[in-house]
């Protein structure tokens, strides 16, 4: 009211979001200590690239998380994109083909045929939750095993069987693996595409109905239903989106990594819905942000990257890479703590 | 003070407690003697429950002190304000709805033989409870099948069967009747010839100097001033809360109603037990209140009309034409809008910003191709803080941190925005302020003047015969007769109530 | 006197006048499992109602499908272990029911093979597909050391991706690989090793970390298999490595295809062939005579060595042999 | 309140509390028409000693559903578990011993220590969910790194390394693979602990202040907390017997399998909180019964069983397993759908 008071609010509010960024640079910080030399332009971009694929993801798990769901379908999902897309982008010359009739196709063309199969069963998700009042844990779950049966299915085919789907063709790693020249440095579309991504989901989550809706939702699904939000089709749509965002992680992976099987993606899901709640997503709904989201991947990412970099022994990095997760919630979870 | 202390119970000393953005209470004191009813006014927001959740141990407060029973003390959680007996009824239903009455009422202190739950003498002891407070309810009923005012009747029982010193009640008639009321009332006597203190808050003035002893108002945080309840009139209290004078409890009519706009006949409900053959008519600028008894299924029958429950049979016709709203959004389309009953549940996004809060019900107008508009979404939440004088700090304040008053303000304002030709309102002003509560009038009246069809749900029959043009009397699911706000009484309303 | 019913009423066979066979395979998608697989499927045709089951790579899983295999009616049990210590408990099953078993492609301990008279093995020895790609290297180093000794001391820089802790094959491998290098005398030094849990999105990810830390320090990469080796020939790829002159050795296990590949287009060393047709054969047809209650190598061509197993060896694969890796695809 | 009324929500409640019984009822219809010999003494037996382990690891997950919370660690839990307790218990004569040394301990001594592990452990977590207000999602998020990291170095010790252990004493594979002869048949001990697991769980849950402090907390913790209930200490409580039941399950699941790796237990998490939600818990807390989680495991073992025993080939298997998972659960939510 007064504005002394909102002054000092802006300012504590300020403090309050801004935990997760501490901790990211807390931890950039305690590598550099360990390790100087960490403090490179490779290193930065290698972080940022890798990043990139997981931006996507947990976006599409944000929304839904967002609207008080979750889906553990997400990293099958991403399998099921990766084979998809690379059965159809292998070299016209390799001998293993998984088609080996099929002509060369231009780029977009299998990139959109696995998001509309994920879209599609992203879908039915949404179908499942809203219509059938399956709880999304269950229904997802359900959908995660089905998925991973189904790309099995896909996959493991005559003549090779269960073989890595690999001798991409040259087009597709470039749009996977190579980037922007800038000087010496290399830095990846990957990046680029992270971005591109980020803001328009950004925009859907700010400057649209649909976004204005998915808070709503999650906020209080009640109160949406009698304010005259469609929540069943909303929920749809946004399950949906967030199909479509696997299905191009799913393809950006299998072109990064040059093959794909169908374990691939296997867990991203706990790792995307991980990062979102690392990174401010309430997991009852009603509360979440894009770089909030962005954040909680590159504080898991700096995890990852610093402790391989440190050389870290490998059991060790279990052990820290826990324990670096709770603390880092922990502290942002005091703003929480209601002040008494 | 040491003199003071000796004839007081309870003694709040210059509290001060802050929230981020906002100093909820300043300075505030708060004497009250054993065995009497004092009673705690002020506005939406003014700190009454901050206070009281202070001495609860809730909260803990940033200054000042609390002497009870001559001791200083300082609870850190409500264990031990229960265990030094203080209870209380809280504002807001803290009930797990999922469990069944006894439960309830015997949590954090079960009686127990050995290691395990004597469910037999949980059963007993409930029993008697009830049947010395003249309770009717089952103990082994679960809490989500009661009504909400069975609910808040076990709340109170609840309260009361720690044997406290001192038992707060905040807002506790909010979802009661004429009858439970004085049923409270009766209790409350009893309690106070077993010389237990009440703190009572409340915003129905007719119950304050009913019941009270002593009254204590605040204003903004701010103490304002103790007085027995003898020295004052509805209208002092109302002046010292509100800081200035407020000369009526309702504003003086101005609308005219018109020709006919809204037409329900033979409204029959899918799922029985509940409304059957429904008939009203409702005209332009016209105000009808829907009077009853709690469970008379006035709620299910605007939600009904809403499109949030399935009709069996009936018809509703709007301008002449029959419309169907199958759900909310039809409803919306069509024109009406719904303040609901149950604001936590069914209205407010607690965690969202008051933006969000007033707009949501009116997304497509700020459609601007496929975004929104960030201007006219500032401007239509301006125009509903303005409007309904919310009080906050700034419109991305989030509406769960407001007091229960102001967020009914943003709800009634949200639906305003969309601009209806029916406005329902189901208890638009439970928990409101008197202040508030003349503003919402006044707005009433207004929207009825502009032309508006209104149907307002209430149980406080001063205000339906305050406010309204006329009245339907539901009784036990039928409509049990409509009658001329201007020529009803009391008495008449309250047989047609119980005629079925 | 069993509980199970009668003899050749399996459910769910095409042919219930054939003799059960019940089989589990620890991970029906493993690279090399799932040719075993279809080897397998292909020797039971017409002759034997081979009934398959993934365990998933969880043993808990595996000790039940062999009780369901049982209830079944399978008369002989053919078991690709999860963990090659339980396979006791697998006999414990077997046993009381007199039920032949041929465990196969993972070994379990002599003497529990030992206790029980219908007990066999098929396969290979865990550590020689280490032993194999540990010679492959010192092979190929001392054949190119002139190049890829890039700091000239003699060493042998290398970074290890590990498969799964604790996964047998991951731990075998690891240790006779490197064991073996150094055997032949030469001098190693490790610079990191890293576990990527077979995946190769891992795998592309530590050697991303590892190529920024190290830069041209690393002159030999060694994967635990083939995918791991694909994912961080990817990353090497992107760090300019196989274009003009700079290069890196890379060796994996497996032959999967998409290696024999990297192979031939010289951007893989090599990598260790396990003879998958002849695994499946060999398996498929010891379990059969021993669901005909016949001698297990009735009227076939394999040899029981002293632990009663039937060894089918590895093959190391390079540019030079590739036809080797490439005819087990045929 | 009026007794018509209360009857008639006595039917609705009662077929409503029975949906999942019919699911499983089906379920074995379902699969004794396709397979009429499914229906033996064997399979029952099988099935039953299939599910006990799984219903006492289920039954602790369930108590912390119960109060609102989640156990991603229950898995890892069980892993360390289980090679804690055969690390203690190999046979005398056994090449290998991780302790040479090691006399020959009475069996409850190496449970005991395995469940202290996991006990405490749990405590852990429920200290910082309650403590530290990190959700449960996130803390057991990290703890079930964490804890895996810990198994390895445990288990990857010299002399012998990263190996399976085995060579379990006789004493130790008798208690968990061994049973009761009746007839010809042998009902396993397995089948008889987890009966009296779940009788204490039941008398926990509904007979002891804490058990009705569980319910309160998860169904309103505001309540909870203003009735005087010490919510931190409750949960603590809670989720460190759901660490000793976990313990338990470790150490039966090491003596069944007759040896432990530290991959052992690994997912058992998942399947545990589907188990509990398709039996009727809910995951927002405030819900759940011994027999519902009971039904739920064997609907579960039932479809795992079934498709084995009917030889669905296992790709398809995946496939039918999500399939049924989330008809079964639609099904039994038709009762929240909201009847207007
Ligand atoms: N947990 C909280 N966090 C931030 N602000 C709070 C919190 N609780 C209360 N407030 C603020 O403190 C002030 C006093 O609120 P309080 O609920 O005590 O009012 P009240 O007098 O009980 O009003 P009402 O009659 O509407 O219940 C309000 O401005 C409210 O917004
Ligand atoms: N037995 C019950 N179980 C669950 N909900 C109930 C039950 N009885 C009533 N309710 C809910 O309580 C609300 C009020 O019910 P009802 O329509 O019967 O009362 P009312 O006459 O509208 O009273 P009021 O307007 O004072 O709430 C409705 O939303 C209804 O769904
Ligand atoms: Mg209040
Ligand atoms: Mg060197």
């Amino acid at each position: 009211m007064n504005t002394q008071a909102s002054k000092k609010s802006n300012v504590s509010k300020w403090l309050v979001d801004n935990v997760i960024y501490v901790v990211l640079i807390l931890l950039v910080v305690g590598i550099v200590v360990a390790s100087p030399d960490f403090l490179s332009m490779t290193n930065l971009i290698n972080i940022l690239a890798q990043s990139s694929s997981r931006i996507i993801i947990a976006l599409g798990v944000a929304g839904i998380l967002i609207t008080a769901g979750t889906d553990l379908s997400a990293g099958r999902m991403v399998g099921l994109a990766a084979v998809i897309s690379a059965s159809m982008l292998q070299a016209g010359d390799y001998a293993y083909k998984m088609y080996p009739n099929l002509p060369d196709l231009p780029l977009f063309v299998p990139i959109l045929i696995a998001m509309a199969a994920t879209g599609l069963i992203a879908a039915l998700n949404g179908v499942i939750v809203s219509k059938f009042h399956v709880p999304p844990f269950i229904a997802t779950l359900g959908m995660m095993i089905g998925v991973y049966g189904l790309t099995s299915i896909y996959f493991d085919r005559p003549p090779y069987g269960a073989q890595p789907i690999g001798g991409l063709s040259e087009k597709f790693t470039t749009f996977a693996q190579r980037g922007i020249k800038v000087g010496s440095y290399e830095f990846p579309y990957l990046i680029l595409y992270a971005i591109i991504v980020s803001i328009i989901i950004w925009v859907i989550w700010n400057k649209t109905q649909l976004g204005k809706n998915m808070y709503a939702i999650g906020g209080n699904p009640e109160a949406a239903k009698v304010s005259g939000v469609n929540v069943a089709r909303n929920l749809i749509i946004i399950y949906t989106i967030a199909g479509l965002l696997y299905g191009l992680t799913g393809t950006l992976e299998a072109g990064r990594v040059g093959s794909a099987t169908n374990n691939t993606g296997n867990m991203y899901e706990l790792d995307a819905i991980a990062a979102c709640v690392v990174g401010g997503v309430s997991l009852s709904g009603g509360i979440g942000s894009v770089p909030g989201v962005i954040t909680g991947v590159l504080i898991f990412q700096v995890i990852n990257y610093g402790l391989a970099f440190l050389g870290v022994s490998p059991y060790i990095q279990f052990i820290v890479k826990g324990l670096i997760i709770i603390v880092a919630v922990a502290f942002d979870m005091r703003k929480h703590a209601k002040k008494k | 003070m040491s003199e003071a202390s000796s004839t007081n119970l309870l003694e709040m000393l210059n509290i001060t407690k802050r929230f981020p953005g906002v100093i909820a209470l300043n300075n505030v004191s708060l004497k009250v003697k054993p065995g009497s009813v004092h009673a705690l006014m002020g506005e939406n927001g003014a700190g009454k429950s901050t206070l009281m959740k202070c001495l609860f141990g809730i909260y803990s407060m940033d200054e000042g002190k609390i002497l009870f029973d001559g001791k200083e003390v300082s609870f850190v959680n409500s264990k031990q304000a229960l265990e030094n007996g203080v209870s209380m009824v809280h504002q807001e239903l803290n009930q797990v709805r999922q469990q069944n009455v006894m439960d309830n009422l015997w949590l954090g202190r079960y009686p127990k033989k050995g290691i395990f739950i004597d469910e037999k003498k949980m059963y007993e002891d409930t029993k008697a409870i009830f049947k010395s407070l003249d309770i009717n309810i089952d103990p082994r009923s679960k809490v989500s099948t009661l009504s909400v005012s069975e609910m808040q009747m076990v709340e109170i029982a609840k309260a009361v069967s720690y044997g406290s010193k001192i038992i707060v009640m905040d807002e506790p008639t909010s979802s009661l009747t004429e009858n439970e009321v004085n049923h409270l009332f009766k209790i409350i006597k009893k309690l106070q010839s077993d010389n237990v203190a009440i703190i009572y808050i409340s915003h129905k003035m007719e119950e304050i100097l009913k019941i009270s002893d002593e009254v204590t108002i605040m204003r903004d945080g701010q103490y304002i001033a103790t007085k027995t309840a003898k020295e004052l009139t509805t209208d002092e209290i109302i002046k010292l809360m509100v800081g200035r004078d407020l000369s009526q409890r309702f504003p003086a009519k101005i609308n005219k109603p018109g020709d006919m706009i809204l037409k329900v006949s033979n409204l029959t409900a899918e799922t029985q037990p509940s409304f059957v053959d429904v008939n009203f008519e409702l005209r332009k600028g016209e105000i009808l209140g829907i009077a009853g008894l709690v469970g008379s299924k006035r709620t299910e029958v605007v939600e009904s009309i809403f499109g949030m429950r399935a009709l069996k049979s009936g018809a509703i016709e709007l301008h002449g034409k029959a419309v169907n709203n199958h759900s909310p959004q039809h409803a919306i389309k069509n024109g009406f809008a719904l303040v609901t009953e149950e604001r936590r549940s069914t209205g407010i996004f607690p965690e969202l910003s008051i933006s969000f809060n007033s707009i949501i019900s009116n997304m497509g107008q700020y459609r601007k191709g496929p975004f929104l508009s960030d201007s006219k979404v500032k401007e239509d939440t301006q125009w509903v803080i303005d409007s309904m004088k919310v009080k906050t700090p700034t419109q991305k304040t989030s509406i769960g941190s407001l007091s229960g008053g102001n967020q009914q303000k943003v709800i009634i304002g949200r639906w305003l925005l969309t601009k209806p030709d029916i406005l329902l309102l189901d208890e638009p002003t439970r928990g409101i302020d008197v202040g508030a509560k003349f503003e919402i009038y006044q707005l009433i009246n207004q929207l009825a003047a502009d032309g508006k069809g209104i149907i307002m749900i209430s149980s406080e029959m001063p205000e339906l015969l305050g406010v309204t043009d006329r009245i339907l009397v539901m009784s036990n699911g039928k409509a049990a007769g409509i009658v001329e706000t201007s020529s009803t009484s009391q008495e008449e309303i309250m047989r047609l109530a119980a005629l079925y | 006197s069993s509980s199970t019913s009668g003899s050749g009423d399996s459910a769910g066979s095409k042919d219930s006048k054939l003799p059960a066979v019940g089989a589990t395979i620890y991970k029906f998608d493993d690279n090399f499992m799932s040719y075993v697989r279809r080897a397998m499927e292909n020797s039971a045709k017409g002759k034997v109602n081979l009934m398959l089951n993934d365990s998933q790579n969880d043993q808990a899983k595996q000790i039940e499908q062999v009780d369901t295999l049982i209830a079944k009616g399978a008369k002989s049990l053919a078991i690709n272990l999860v963990d090659p210590k339980a396979a006791q408990t697998i006999i414990d099953k077997a046993k009381p029911k007199n039920i032949p078993v041929i465990f196969f492609n993972k070994e379990p301990d002599a003497n529990v093979l030992a206790g029980y008279d219908k007990a066999y093995y098929v396969g290979t020895t865990s550590s020689e597909s280490g032993v194999i790609q540990g010679e492959l290297i010192a092979k190929a180093w001392e054949a190119n050391k002139a190049k890829w000794d890039k700091n000239g001391d003699g060493k042998l820089q290398y970074v290890l991706l590990k498969g799964e802790p604790g996964h047998p094959d991951a731990e075998a491998r690891t240790k006779f690989a490197v064991d073996t290098v150094k055997e032949k005398g030469i001098q190693v030094e490790q610079l990191a090793m890293d576990t990527a849990m077979w995946d190769a999105t891992k795998a592309t990810e530590k050697m991303d970390a590892w190529l920024a830390k190290y830069s041209d320090k690393i002159e030999f990469v060694i994967a635990n298999n083939d995918g791991m080796a694909l994912g961080a020939i990817a990353s090497l790829e992107k760090a300019g490595y196989f274009s003009g002159d700079k290069f890196m050795p890379v060796v994996g296990v497996d032959a999967i295809p998409e290696a024999l590949e990297m192979i031939e287009k010289g951007k893989m060393v090599g990598t260790v062939l396990n003879d998958a047709k002849n695994q499946g054969k060999a398996t498929v047809e010891l379990a059969t005579n021993a669901a005909k209650g016949k001698d297990v190598l009735d009227g076939t061509s394999w040899k029981l060595d002293d632990k009663k197993a039937v060894r089918v060896p590895y093959v190391e694969v390079t540019k030079d042999n590739i036809q080797v890796g490439k005819d087990a695809y045929k």
